[in-house]
């Protein structure tokens, strides 16, 4: 070896890049010295939190994998499902948390170049992309946008959202994949540690999908796609894993390490890879994400169980000098590492050059279970690829239920008070950030690209995505953290259902579920707990759904000064259902249609919108919830929807019922008379604080309660009078009104609730405000 | 006065334009162009030129990804 | 009848074109590399990226080779439809007039539109009925249509205005809520909008973007005959 | 040789990304700014300068909506 690979770094640049002391022990004896600076580099990101899920591992393996519609599960890029007619569908969820925070355009553009290259890394074709989306308070609307620096409350929440979605947008757009849906919220929690997470979906003939298992000692390794650059050295380890460092000296030091995203690379590299697959050329292919060459190299040799020789002077490269452990931990976007026959070298080869993607052959498979670099010939870091892939430590947690309050109370929002007229409540609740309606931000993305979209966003509650064969594709992904911070099992729950419920709403099925956990420092006991209940709850809710966990990704260590995220599970869920025909949709569709409250619903006020504005305290846990009978409900409402007896079916989430009826107007452009008789009061017993009103006259937290109150289960449907009384034999199930008239109409027994479809529409327009 | 803003992608930042742009001008006949970058320019009416140096920081530029140059009207230095 | 329809390494909408045009003829793609047009009577120019749209939209497009064969075909008198990213090819190559700056809204932007047919007895729109509407999606961010005054004082004498955004669509700030333009022939037209995307009422509730597709039919067979 | 050209919107054609600078600065405490424009830089190491021109014509400008300038390194007049 050199003189300067000799040159070997000390115990202090192994803690400065991430490890600990014990385990940059473990690597010198897994080496049997100690490891250089190649060396170092390469474990320090192997057994980083992100690549090494050191303190999620032994949770992850509680949960459900299997059934009959999986065809991969986790372990691979993305999980695979069947959806029949021979072809697969792939899908994912992923975090780009800290770069986003660091710098929003980017960092959520190159989250969904990243995704997108998990989805073609296992053979299939990217049809469909959605975000999820969390900021701080974003203050009041109408402020300066544009700029982090300008002060004022809400403003950096404001930057980051535009940022975030501009670039997702950017991505998404310029690839030719449509952006189908989504969610976002704001909360203080995530002030200073913003989410951006990044589904997509993709579509495969089952026998085309490929592993990334690397095979076949003597085959070559190529690389293909962007030269290597300086981006994001250490990102996996310093910007992936660390507590973000807030004071502007940090953010300076951090600079020179934004990856910038090219979503033409990525689309000619998109079109490369198929190609390659479609023609049979490759044995396996892998992308480069987070540690980029030293990740993907590894994993492939390590799900081989074979050894790799690297040259890293074959690497194409974009700036001079760069360092061998520079090249191996670089981050740069849009490449991917294919394992290749001697024979089909030439014509992987000139296929690279017909997608002008500069494939280079930069080693080969050996049969020695080494990961062994070199520099120009030179030897410069030889590994066991075991040590570096499976033998990080892994922590157990040591979960503890806090004994007070992780998070304070919102700030009450001003204007309205439980006691104030329902009809204000309502306005003001369609008109907060969580609920108004997202148009401004779906309007950057073309969903409709590639001719599937069935249902755009704000249709339906799902997005539907046309087959080949007739049927239809849904997907949904959701997560009501506020939900999960007052209690981590059923919260989790609660967000497990709403997908299924969205599902249902089209007439889907659930055939399969991704999951994204964003949470705090594990290392702490009140987080570790909310993680382990958590993925407790998620794998109690993904088996009674028949809707086993395909893949996901694990985001720690989101807190600042100011405290931890709320405990964030964010879900996808896939589904199918036979005739895109029938796909459902939200919004009333007939005057004189009948209206119906479907469902075992028990609203409660606590932990939901509307306690938020009134500035409540999140409960210490959440009412108990019969699961089964939920999960009856969905069955009953997707076995309808899939019938084509109703004109429209919505489920029942934040802001409770008189918002879901807002919904439905708004999206149907049609009024609705709404009753709310002795029967809906003997029916739908609100749970709320404190003692309630009589029946007939209900009290102010009994009407709020019944009017806004948030639980999962409940359902809003139309259609004819016939149709919903076939229904109500399969699940609970109550006439509460008619499609109709100039606006929305609730009686209550107390104070009724009126306002004009234009009234509906301008409090939920609110969101525009927010964006320059 | 007028004042003219050059911004440009920082050393080492991936630019895809000027990767675009190089890779099309030897096809249109133009050859031994190299090291293309392709920025942004701004330019401004300003009353008090002190203060351009802290919009750029603060609006005009983005000091993650880019670098920026203040060119005052009537100085040289454009070069 | 035969489209082909161009295909560079960015585009996106151009298997949703290809699929647009086999609902009333036959369709092939035509690679960005490729010199000749493969006997297409038709061409379309597709939606997306072409090569990234860096520097401008459509500006190294333009200079294809397949570019330059459909240049060819157009002086020839072939019917040419540019779509979006097509739109902002065909007028970098100055077979339309005009120009596609960026939105005034600066942003992309994805929206069902309502657009005017103004002319009804064209090569792009005589399928359309007279007096109607159509409803269809665009989703750019280039797409504010400029010309200058006399140039489009020109434009609207000769007729040459197919489609205007109707009142309150015009997001992005096109001059005169020009949404599609054909040059003086009649045989070259591009729009902003996507008819290749309201073609099927399962998606998105309209097929009003067929009659595009199905005037280019009619009057590539009339020609023909 | 390392060349600028720098592409700016031609006078009176709407440039809304200037305007949209020139509404933020106030609310970021910058008074006294006007006429805002937004145009292109594009920087490039060139063989013979001679061809610029033509490159701006060709590729670089849209000479409907544009007006271009080259400056080369160590000339004056970017000012
Ligand atoms: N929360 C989770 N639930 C289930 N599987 C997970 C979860 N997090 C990660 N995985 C699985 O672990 C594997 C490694 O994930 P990751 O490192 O994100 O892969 P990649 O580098 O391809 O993005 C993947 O197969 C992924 O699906
Ligand atoms: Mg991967």
């Amino acid at each position: 070896m050199s003189a300067a690979a000799l040159e070997l770094p000390s115990v202090e640049d192994a803690l400065a890049l991430g490890l600990t002391r014990a385990e940059y022990e473990l690597v010198c004896e897994k080496q049997g010295r100690a490891p250089n600076q190649v060396e170092l580099a390469m474990y320090s990101l192997l057994w980083s939190e992100h690549c090494a899920y050191k303190h999620s591992k032994k949770l992850l393996r509680t949960l459900p994998t299997e059934g009959r519609h999986v065809v991969m599960g986790p372990g691979e890029n993305a999980g695979a499902v069947d959806v029949g007619g021979g072809l697969v569908c792939a899908f994912k969820v992923e975090s780009h948390n800290h770069p986003s925070a660091v710098e929003p355009f980017q960092g959520a553009a190159t989250g969904v170049g990243g995704i997108l290259r998990d989805i073609f890394a296992i053979g299939a074709r990217p049809i469909a992309v959605l975000d999820s989306l969390r900021f701080g308070e974003p203050g009041p609307a109408g402020g300066a946008g544009g700029s982090a620096q300008a002060g004022g409350a809400g403003t950096r929440a404001r930057y980051l959202l535009d940022g975030a979605v501009a670039g997702i947008g950017h991505y998404g757009n310029s690839i030719g994949v449509p952006t189908v849906g989504g969610e976002v919220y704001f909360e203080a929690p995530y002030e200073h540690n913003c989410l951006v997470n990044a589904m997509a979906l993709g579509l495969a003939p089952r026998e085309r999908l490929v592993r990334s298992a690397a095979a076949g000692p003597g085959n070559a390794l190529v690389l293909f796609g962007a030269s290597t650059g300086r981006d994001g050295i250490g990102g996996a380890s310093v910007l992936a894993s660390a507590e973000l460092d807030h004071d502007e000296q940090g953010a300076a030091a951090k600079r020179p390490t934004v990856q910038v995203g090219d979503p033409f690379e990525e689309k000619k590299l998109m079109e490369c890879s198929l190609e390659l697959l479609e023609r049979g050329l490759i044995v396996s292919l892998q992308d480069l994400g987070a540690a980029g060459l030293t990740s993907s190299a590894c994993e492939m040799a390590s799900k081989g169980a074979v050894g790799i020789d690297l040259d890293v002077a074959a690497v194409p490269l974009r700036e001079p000098d760069m360092q061998p452990f520079e090249i191996m931990v670089s981050e740069s976007q849009e490449r991917m590492l294919c394992v290749v026959e001697p024979a089909d070298l030439d014509a992987v080869l000139a296929l690279c050059a017909k997608w002008e993607v500069g494939g280079a052959a930069i080693g080969s498979v050996t049969d020695t279970g080494r990961m062994r670099v070199f520099a120009d010939g030179e030897l410069v870091g030889d590994m066991p690829v075991s040590a570096l892939v499976d033998d990080c430590p892994l922590y157990d947690l040591r979960p503890e239920k806090p004994a007070r309050p992780v998070y304070g109370a919102p700030a009450a929002t001003a204007g309205v008070t439980i006691a104030s007229a329902p009809r204000a409540i309502l306005l003001a609740l369609l008109s907060s950030p969580n609920l108004s309606s997202r148009r401004p931000l779906y309007e950057q993305y073309d969903s409709i690209v590639q001719s599937r979209t069935v249902r755009r966003p704000e249709q339906a509650d799902a997005a539907v995505l046309a087959l080949p064969d007739g049927g239809a594709l849904a997907v949904s992904i959701d997560c009501n953290a506020r939900r999960v911070a007052a209690d981590p099992a059923r919260g989790t729950i609660a967000a497990v259902l709403e997908c299924a419920a969205n599902l249902a709403c089209v007439g889907a099925e659930p055939l399969g579920t991704t999951n994204n956990l964003n949470f705090g420092n594990p290392e702490k006991p009140h987080i570790a707990w909310q993680l382990t209940e958590a993925v407790r709850g998620l794998g109690e809710a993904c088996r009674a759904l028949q809707a086993p966990i395909v893949g996901g990704n694990v985001s720690l260590y989101n807190e600042g000064a100011t405290g931890p995220i709320y405990p964030t599970p964010v879900i996808g869920m896939v589904g199918r259902l036979p005739d895109a025909r029938r796909a459902g949709r939200l919004g009333f569709a007939r005057a004189g249609d009948r209206i119906a409250l479907a469902g075992p619903f028990s609203p409660t006020l606590p932990a939901g919108e509307l306690a938020k504005l009134l500035g409540w305290e999140l409960p210490d846990g959440l009412p108990e919830l019969d699961l089964a009978a939920v999960a009856a409900a969905q069955a009953a409402v997707r076995g309808a929807v899939r019938e084509g007896l109703l004109a429209s079916a919505h489920d029942i989430a934040e802001g409770g019922l008189a918002v879901a009826l807002a919904e439905c107007c708004l999206a149907g452009g049609l009024g609705a008379r709404v009753e709310l008789g002795a029967e809906f009061w003997a029916a739908i017993p609100p749970v709320v604080p404190g003692p309630s009103g009589a029946p007939g006259a209900p009290g102010p937290e009994l009407l709020a309660g019944a009017l806004f109150g948030e639980a999962p289960g409940g359902f809003v449907l139309s259609g004819p009078a016939e149709a919903l009384e076939r229904l109500a034999e399969s699940v609970p199930l109550l006439a509460i009104g008619e499609v109709g008239g100039a606006g929305l109409e609730i009686a209550t027994g107390a104070q009724p609730i009126a306002a004009t479809l234009d009234e509906l529409a301008g409090a939920h327009g609110a969101l525009a405000g927010l964006f320059g | 006065m007028r004042a003219r803003v050059l911004i440009r992608p920082k050393a080492g930042i991936l630019d895809p334009q000027g990767e675009a742009v190089q890779r099309a001008l030897p096809a249109l006949g133009f050859a031994g162009v190299s090291d293309v970058r392709v920025g942004r320019l701004v330019e401004l009416d300003v009353e008090d030129p002190g203060q351009l140096e802290s919009m750029c920081e603060k609006l005009l530029a983005n000091p993650l990804v880019e670098d920026y140059e203040v060119v005052l009207e009537g100085s040289s230095g454009g070069g | 009848m035969r489209f082909g329809v161009l295909q560079f390494p960015g585009s996106c909408d151009d298997l949703d074109a290809l699929a647009a045009a086999r609902r009333v003829g036959e369709a092939e793609l035509i690679w960005h590399a490729r010199r000749d047009l493969g006997g297409a009577e038709a061409i379309v120019v597709p939606g997306g990226f072409s090569y990234g749209d860096y520097l401008r939209a459509g500006a190294i497009a333009r200079f294809a080779p397949a570019m330059e064969a459909v240049i060819e075909f157009a002086r020839a008198g072939g019917l040419v439809l540019g779509i979006c990213n097509g739109f902002q090819v065909l007028c970098e190559a100055r077979l339309l007039p005009g120009a596609l700056l960026g939105n005034v809204n600066l942003r992309f932007t994805s929206r069902q539109v309502r657009l005017e047919v103004l002319d009804t007895g064209t090569a792009f729109t005589g399928a359309c009925t007279p007096g109607a509407s159509l409803s269809i999606p665009a989703k750019h961010s280039w797409g504010r249509y400029y010309a200058d005054e006399p140039t489009l004082d020109a434009l609207e004498a000769r007729g040459q205005v197919l489609l205007r955004y109707a009142p309150g669509e015009n997001f992005n700030g096109s001059l005169r809520d020009i949404a599609g333009v054909r040059n003086e022939r009649g045989n070259v037209f591009g729009l902003m909008p996507h008819p290749e995307h309201a073609v099927d009422e399962l998606l998105g509730g309209s097929a009003d973007g067929l009659r595009i597709f199905e005037s280019m039919r009619l009057a590539a067979e009339g020609a023909l005959a």
